[in-house]
């Protein structure tokens, strides 16, 4: 029989434009190449979230993906309750062998784009726009400076936050008001990783003829002409392997980081940017992605460093 | 009061009774207009929330954390003083728990652990109002103003605090790392294995007693006249001797003690840790239960059902039906509120003209 | 670490931040000076952003879009009114209820309607854009004047204007015509109107619809200008921001005004005190910055200002009786 | 002729109060016409029904003989109707020609009109001698002058036919001469003015014909030519009263109070209260007379522990009092309550009483820390035992411990009050204004009490505007004019002419 799938998106839902979003395309790929549905849900909080997966555990699911590391506890407990069912978890660390943790190593994404970014400013001054102060986002704006600072060390990079709510991720308008913020004060090219008040962010760019960088997903095709590229993170990706690997059997648990190697991260170049990239600066970005595939560059990881080199 | 021409019982049950089903026939339109069967999905509700004693656990848990925020609105409120802040102190007696639990529960056994804990969460959550009760009471800087602008500095101090100190060395989670189970407080299902696995705990009974004691408190005692005297009229108050002052800085304290305790709840009874943003509108609807429960105990913990069973059925029903997200709950949260809270005379007129036709009993009690 | 500090952009920001606050503070001004709290700015404004934003959307016509959104706005300011005004029902509740009903409502309509998680689709050429002074380009080039005239005075949309323009229409309406006389006189003794032949509940309703009106521009003002879609909940806490700016001003339109502009200006700061790095202090976390406009406003109001007394008789229904 | 206004069968009732049973009687034009009643007899319901404030149950309104609906205030107005409430209906943080203009403003710009209305009240005052500044705010102005800015308002508006209820309750001696003189003026001009007082001289002096009622019924309707006090007294109460209480010899005891060089400024460095001293003994009743607003509410108001003096001593039974050095007085009055100080406030709605209260719940405000407990709570059987005797022993009505005091009338709220303060068996009673808007059967019982415990040895002071009263009840009198105690005077010295001029602050004793 068909196995039985869910995912499990957290509060900020499943229309994020961003890594829950990205796990619903997933998901939907699956879906359109196999004809097995899915179930989806999303929580508001930590309680629920133990209380979905008992329910989804209990109706004998086969596989549970839960997005975001906020569910990580909660993957934990009842991965142990469950040992039957199969969990993948996107974002964070759960022991188990039922459970397949999949990490990203953002920081190579964001230093590919930061390379980018260093090569298309005109005036040295690059801009970053996260959603609250939190390591996961320490980390984008850590890989994105070192990728920056590979190219030029002068470069410098103002950076924002949006607040410490968790209405920072809904604050178009205050992303917009930071965007334009950064671009008085010499700013331009901008990387946004704030959800939704990153889309303000993007906006803004394009509303001042400015560079800006997506995230999570190809956002390329927002606004093409101002958007210089995204930093792609294949939680799609993670997703449909998963469904994949339940529905050929050879689902395995463990812990897997994805960085460039395992192709879980990524800048995006297509139709939509391709007027904006380059020769340079592709060439110097793919050089930068083959010296870390080889070894010769080490991204470092701010969240295990717990501090950024640059 | 309009309706002084009801009979008590009509005025109490009945009128909330028809509120209740007007919300909810605006929200059967809604649901109706979304594709779905609305009394398919009141049903699916019901049993989720209720009828089914898991989701009855579920309720409760919820309610649980609820009765403590909607207590700490309806303290201040006696006191003629609107407390915004719940959110903030309670986000902070969390921190007042977590303090606590990470140093010493290697080293205590739960009987010193817990009370200890809930102590710490009171006094976190009392010192994070002292200021604006303070600031009221001496500047007359107004607490509705003060209290937003503390939830907006907890927000930010929390982020800070998490971040920078309490998330392991190396996770990803914005959370602390899981208290020891010396810290874990005894789950209801030990005592009635229906409710089967909810996090439904003992801070439930410790929530009734909350209500039980703020009852006495508020209308038994002296202490609870002249706060309610101050509430009601300052300038009298002052002729009956009450210190203002004191009136109002110590109504802010009991306010956020009771806002801290409801981080109980949530963190010694359901999740182990401290995460970013754990509160989650809790404070705010405490408000809102303050308001819908008139502060009254028995109205505090009738709202307090009402929203955990929105909440916990609603989840339940949106994940049955696919058409119906999870925020048409918060919109029909907002009918009830709206309904039940500030148009109870709406059927008044009607009723009273129904009851005219066979009695001529009248009560003119006093509300108090 | 003061050449970190671009004064010239904070002033253009602050301009740029305020409007949101001014028009919902103004709007809540009406209100309460007519003795209703108005604790639903937030859902006002919600709501107009959102039906301004889809109605843009759906005509490519943002004027239209503004327009409907008034007429939402005012449709919830009437809602609001009758149970208030003429259900006498408690208006704090009104007002949180409103507020979260809409919030729920607008993700359910947007959801509905556009399938993009409570997200209206970009508005593109449908947005408000700002407006570029006749002569902007001759000036353009000369020092601070250019700046003055083309980023200080022009340079901002259509709605930033009225906003300003407001402070001193809303100040003579106050108090210098008969309406605000009758507004003042209801929020303070409405018995006291009521004798003096003035329909209390007329009043009131009128001051809600004004209150309506101007509300709905800070929804318009986040959709169609600051963002250029709608997002759920993209008020984000303005309307109860607005709402602390009006007790801050002690209920006055110059003061209130005067108050919105100092939260534009702390928040214009606090972007630039980002990453700065402070002598002795070295850099502050992002995360603490946030803090900083509400610690100012504590201060602020605990050090500076004198009480703030509110209209008496606001949040008491009007009944007949002792 | 028509009558200017006809009540005819007017019924109406609040619950289960028949405030108004079946009442009808006529206003003959160019008439002052008396309406006159215990407290909670109907008055002012009756006069609310005819302003269109409430809604008559049954029975119409007849004005100029044409029956007409009053739905509101507006269509009073129209009629030329109007009103000068009970408690003034101003806008207190508006000033005089802003009170005026409200309502009737003109245009929807109030500046063109603002000026004209200015000149023109200015003009009235002039010529009815009401000496009253158009731009002064309400809530700067004392009470009497608060009268006038009502009077102003409906010459202004030129009502014809004029309801006051109760102007007088809070005015002096002179204040009500001179409004009388206005209101024989408006007679003059042929308005129609119903006028509602429990001062049955004045009823006397300036009505031509009264009305009686009683528990909502009018009792009698009389030629005021043909009537003396005696029988409207006791047509209004249902037996004759005791205008002379009985009151022992004077003999008082031991010093209670006394007061040494008390001075009080207010924030702009004004003096209120200048050298204030006196001292008052055991089982005598001291009254401080004067036109309101001379310093006597805030005298009262140190002694009680509700505010703090610039300066001075106060002395309670030979231990001194907290008077001036201490931070603020927040509190202060539950110490001296503790002590023995029983204080009847001027203002009893503002400080008197919680509105929202049950009559129970305010009979022991003030000594919410002296009541009895059980387990440290609230014994409210006791409280309630206690409550119900009080409200029985001064003849409160309805004497329903559970009722909302707010819904009590003016008079049976004062008698809670009073009730309360005298049921602490203090050593020193304040009181202030005690019977201000209360009926004079009420004032007879008022009065009556306090002359017991004066008999029983308790030191009492007296503040009042009302000298009728203060010949009644007290032994020594002293006169405050400007903050200042102008002049001291035995009972039997007591010379109205005297009093009044050292009220004017023109003599020094
Ligand atoms: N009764 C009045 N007559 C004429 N003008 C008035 C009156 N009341 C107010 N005004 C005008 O309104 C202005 C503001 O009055 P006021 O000082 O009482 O208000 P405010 O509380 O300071 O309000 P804001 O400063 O916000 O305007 C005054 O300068 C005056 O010109
Ligand atoms: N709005 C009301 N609701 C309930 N009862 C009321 C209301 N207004 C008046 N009453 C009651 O109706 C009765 C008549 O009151 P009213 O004010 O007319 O008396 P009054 O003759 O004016 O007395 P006073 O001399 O004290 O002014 C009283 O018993 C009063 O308690
Ligand atoms: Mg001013
Ligand atoms: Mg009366």
């Amino acid at each position: 029989a068909d196995p039985k799938l869910a995912v499990i998106y957290d509060a900020g839902g499943k229309f994020d434009k961003s890594f829950n979003q990205s796990a619903s395309e997933g998901a939907e790929r699956f879906k359109k190449e196999t004809k097995i549905g899915y179930m989806e849900v999303q929580v508001a909080s930590d309680t629920q979230t133990e209380q979905v997966l008992r329910n989804l555990a209990r109706k004998n699911v086969d596989l549970i993906a839960a997005i975001g590391f906020a569910q990580s506890q909660a993957v934990q407990n009842i991965a142990k309750e469950f040992p039957k069912t199969k969990f993948v978890l996107i974002d964070g660390v759960a022991s188990g062998d039922n459970v397949s943790s999949v990490l990203f190593k953002e920081q190579e994404g964001s230093y590919l784009v930061g390379v980018a970014a260093a090569m298309a400013t005109k005036t040295k001054k690059l801009g970053f726009i996260g959603g609250m102060d939190i390591p996961l986002i320490r980390a984008f704006v850590c890989g994105y400076a070192q990728g920056a600072k590979s190219v030029d060390p002068k470069i410098e990079i103002t950076q924002n936050i949006v607040g410490s709510t968790s209405s920072s991720w809904n604050d178009p308008a205050k992303g917009a008001e930071l965007a334009r913020a950064q671009f008085e004060r010499g700013v331009d090219v901008l990387f946004a990783a704030a959800g939704g008040s990153g889309m303000g962010s993007l906006q803004m760019a394009k509303e001042k003829g400015k560079l800006a960088i997506g995230v999570d997903s190809n956002q390329n095709a927002l606004h093409p002409g101002t958007m210089l590229t995204s930093m792609v993170k294949r939680v799609d990706q993670a997703i449909y392997d998963s469904f994949m690997q339940v529905k050929n059997g050879t689902f395995k648990g463990g812990i897997s980081n994805k960085g460039l190697k395992e192709s879980g991260v990524d800048w995006a170049l297509d139709k939509d940017n391709r007027s904006l990239i380059t020769p340079e600066i592709e060439k110097r970005v793919n050089a930068a992605k083959q010296d870390i595939l080889s070894g010769k560059v080490k991204v470092i990881d701010s969240r295990e460093a717990n501090k950024c080199p640059v | 009061m309009n309706n002084s021409d009801l009979p008590r019982w009509a005025t109490a049950l009945l009128l909330p009774l028809l509120n209740l089903l007007s919300a909810l026939l605006v929200a059967a339109l809604v649901i109706y207009l979304l594709g779905e069967n609305p009394l398919e999905s009141l049903s699916i509700l019901i049993n989720a929330a209720v009828l089914n004693p898991e989701g009855l656990g579920y309720t409760l848990f919820y309610a649980s954390t609820f009765i403590f925020t909607g207590l700490s609105v309806s303290v201040a409120m006696q006191a003629g003083l609107f407390n915004i802040g719940s959110e903030g102190q309670m986000y902070l007696g969390g921190l007042g728990i977590t303090l606590v639990v990470l140093a010493l529960d290697a080293s205590l056994p739960s009987w010193i652990l817990i009370p200890l804990a809930l102590v710490a969460s009171a006094v976190f959550g009392a010192a994070w109002a002292y200021l604006p009760g303070y600031l009221q009471a001496k500047r007359g800087s107004h607490v509705v103003v003060t209290t937003i602008m503390f939830n907006f500095i907890a927000a930010s101090l929390m982020n800070f605090i998490i971040v920078a100190y309490l998330i392991p060395a190396g996770q990803q989670n914005t959370a602390s790392r899981i208290f020891a189970d010396s810290s874990w407080l005894p789950k209801l299902n030990a005592v009635f294995p229906i409710l089967g696995e909810t996090p439904l705990n003992i801070s439930f009974v410790l929530a009734l007693l909350a209500l039980v004691i703020y009852g006495i408190a508020v209308w038994r005692s002296a202490w609870g006249y002249q706060l309610r005297a101050t509430g009601l009229n300052q300038h009298a108050a002052h002729y009956a001797g009450i210190s203002i002052t004191k009136t109002i800085v110590v109504a802010m304290l009991i306010s956020g003690a009771l806002a801290g305790l409801g981080a109980v709840n949530s963190l010694m009874g359901s999740t182990h840790y401290l995460n970013l943003n754990f509160p989650a509108g809790a404070g705010f609807i405490g408000i809102a239960i303050a308001l819908m429960g008139r502060q009254h105990p028995i109205g505090i913990l009738l709202s307090s059902i009402l929203f955990g069973a929105l909440i916990q059925g609603g989840f339940d029903l949106s994940l049955e039906k696919p058409n119906i997200p999870p925020e048409t709950f918060i919109f029909i949260q907002g009918l009830i509120i709206l309904f039940c809270g500030s148009m109870e005379n709406l059927y008044a007129p009607a009723l009273s003209a129904c009851f005219k036709a066979k009695s001529t009993f009248t009560t003119r009690k006093s509300d108090v | 670490m003061f050449e970190d500090f671009h004064l010239a952009s904070i002033l253009v920001a602050t301009i740029r931040n305020a409007p949101v606050l001014m028009f919902a503070a103004l709007a809540g001004l009406f209100a309460e000076r007519s003795g209703i709290v108005d604790l639903a700015l937030e859902g006002k404004m919600l709501a107009a952003a959102f039906v301004s934003a889809a109605v843009a959307y759906a005509t490519q016509n943002p004027w239209l879009g503004v327009l409907a959104g008034v007429g939402i706005s005012v449709a919830v300011a009437m809602l609001q009114g009758f149970v208030s005004i003429t259900q006498k029902g408690n208006q704090l509740v009104a007002g949180i209820a409103l507020n979260i009903a809409i919030s729920g409502l607008t993700f359910v309509l947007a959801q509905f309607f556009f399938a993009q998680g409570g997200r209206t689709p970009d508005l593109g050429q449908a947005r408000l854009f700002d407006i570029v002074l006749p002569g902007s380009a001759l000036v353009a080039d000369i020092p601070f004047l250019g700046w003055f005239y083309t980023q200080f005075l022009g340079g901002h949309s259509a709605l930033v204007y009225l906003a300003f323009a407001l402070i001193p229409v809303v100040h003579w309406i106050i108090y210098h015509s008969s309406f605000g006389l009758r507004l003042r006189a209801v929020g303070e003794n409405p018995h006291a109107a009521d004798a003096a032949g003035v329909s209390v509940e007329a009043t009131r309703f009128m001051a809600m619809l004004c209150a309506g009106v101007l509300c709905s521009f800070s929804g318009a003002y986040l959709s169609l200008v600051q963002s250029g879609f709608f997002l759920r909940d993209m008020s984000a806490g303005n309307g109860y921001l607005a709402l602390t700016a009006l007790v801050f001003g002690n209920w006055r339109p110059l003061h209130t005004a005067l108050g919105c502009l100092m939260f534009g200006f702390f928040a214009a700061l606090q972007v630039q005190i980002e990453g700065v790095t402070f002598p002795g202090v070295g850099k502050i976390p992002g995360s603490l910055i946030q803090m900083i406009p509400y610690v100012i406003t504590v201060i602020v109001l605990a050090g500076l200002m004198a009480k703030s007394v509110a209209p008496k008789a606001i949040g008491l229904p009007f009944v007949k009786s002792r | 002729m028509h009558a200017a206004v006809e009540f005819q069968h007017i019924s109406k009732r609040f619950g289960a109060v028949q405030a108004n049973r079946d009442v009808s009687f006529a206003v003959a034009p160019g008439s002052i016409h008396g309406v006159i009643g215990e407290n909670g007899a109907g008055k002012s319901t009756l006069m609310s029904i005819l302003y269109g404030y409430y809604h008559a149950d049954e029975g119409q309104l007849l004005i100029h003989g044409q029956a007409q609906k009053i739905r509101n205030s507006q269509q009073a107005i129209q009629l030329g109707i109007g009103m000068v409430h009970q408690h003034f209906m101003l806008v207190e943080n508006m000033t005089v020609l802003d009170n005026v203009m409200l309502g009737s403003e003109g245009g929807f710009r109030l500046a063109p009109k603002r000026s004209l209305v200015e000149a023109k009240l200015r003009e009235i005052s002039q010529r009815y001698a009401l000496d009253v500044d158009p731009l002064a705010r309400i809530e700067d102005l004392s009470v009497g002058v608060q009268q006038r800015v009502e009077i102003l308002k409906q010459i202004y508006r030129s009502a014809n036919i004029l309801i006051l209820d109760e102007p007088t309750a809070v005015l002096t001696v002179q204040e009500t001469a001179s409004l009388f003189d206005v209101l024989r003026l408006f007679k003059a001009q042929g308005k129609t003015i119903l006028l509602i007082s429990h001062k049955l001289q004045e009823i006397l002096d300036i009505t031509d014909e009264v009305t009686v009622m009683r528990a909502g019924a009018v009792v009698g309707s009389l030629h005021t030519a043909n009537t003396s006090k005696e029988e409207l007294a006791t047509l209004m109460v249902g037996r004759p009263i005791e205008t002379h209480l009985p009151r022992a010899p004077y003999a008082p005891g031991a010093t209670v109070l006394e007061v040494r060089d008390l001075q009080l400024r207010n924030q702009q460095q004004l003096s209120l209260l200048k050298d204030i001293n006196f001292s008052i003994r055991a089982g005598e009743i001291v009254a401080i007379a004067g036109v309101s607003g001379n310093g006597q509410s805030e005298l009262l108001e140190i002694i009680s522990g509700m505010r703090l003096a610039s300066a001075g001593s106060m002395h309670f039974l030979g231990k001194e009092l907290p008077v001036a050095h201490r931070k603020d007085a927040d509190g202060l009055p539950a110490e001296f309550r503790a002590l023995g100080i029983a204080h009847v406030p001027e203002d009893r709605l503002r400080d008197g009483v919680i509105k929202n209260f049950s009559v129970m719940m305010n009979s022991f405000l003030g000594y919410q820390n002296q009541v009895k407990k059980r387990f440290g709570l609230l014994d409210f059987s006791s409280i309630l035992k206690n409550c119900r005797a009080l409200l029985t022993q001064f003849d409160v009505r309805p004497a329903d411990p559970d009722l909302r005091i707010g819904l009590l009338s003016g008079g049976n709220q004062q008698k809670v009050v009073i009730a309360r303060e005298i049921a602490a068996q203090p050593k020193l009673m304040l009181v202030g204004q005690p019977t201000r808007g209360v009926d004079i059967g009420t004032i007879e019982t008022i009065h009556a009490q306090l002359l017991a415990m004066r008999d029983a040895g308790v030191a009492i002071l007296l503040v009042s505007v009302e000298l009728e009263e203060v010949r009644a009840l007290a032994d020594r009198i002293l006169v405050i004019s400007g903050g200042c105690i102008t002049g001291e005077l035995k009972a039997e010295e007591f010379d109205a002419t005297r009093i009044g001029l050292l009220m004017g602050g023109l003599h020094k004793s």
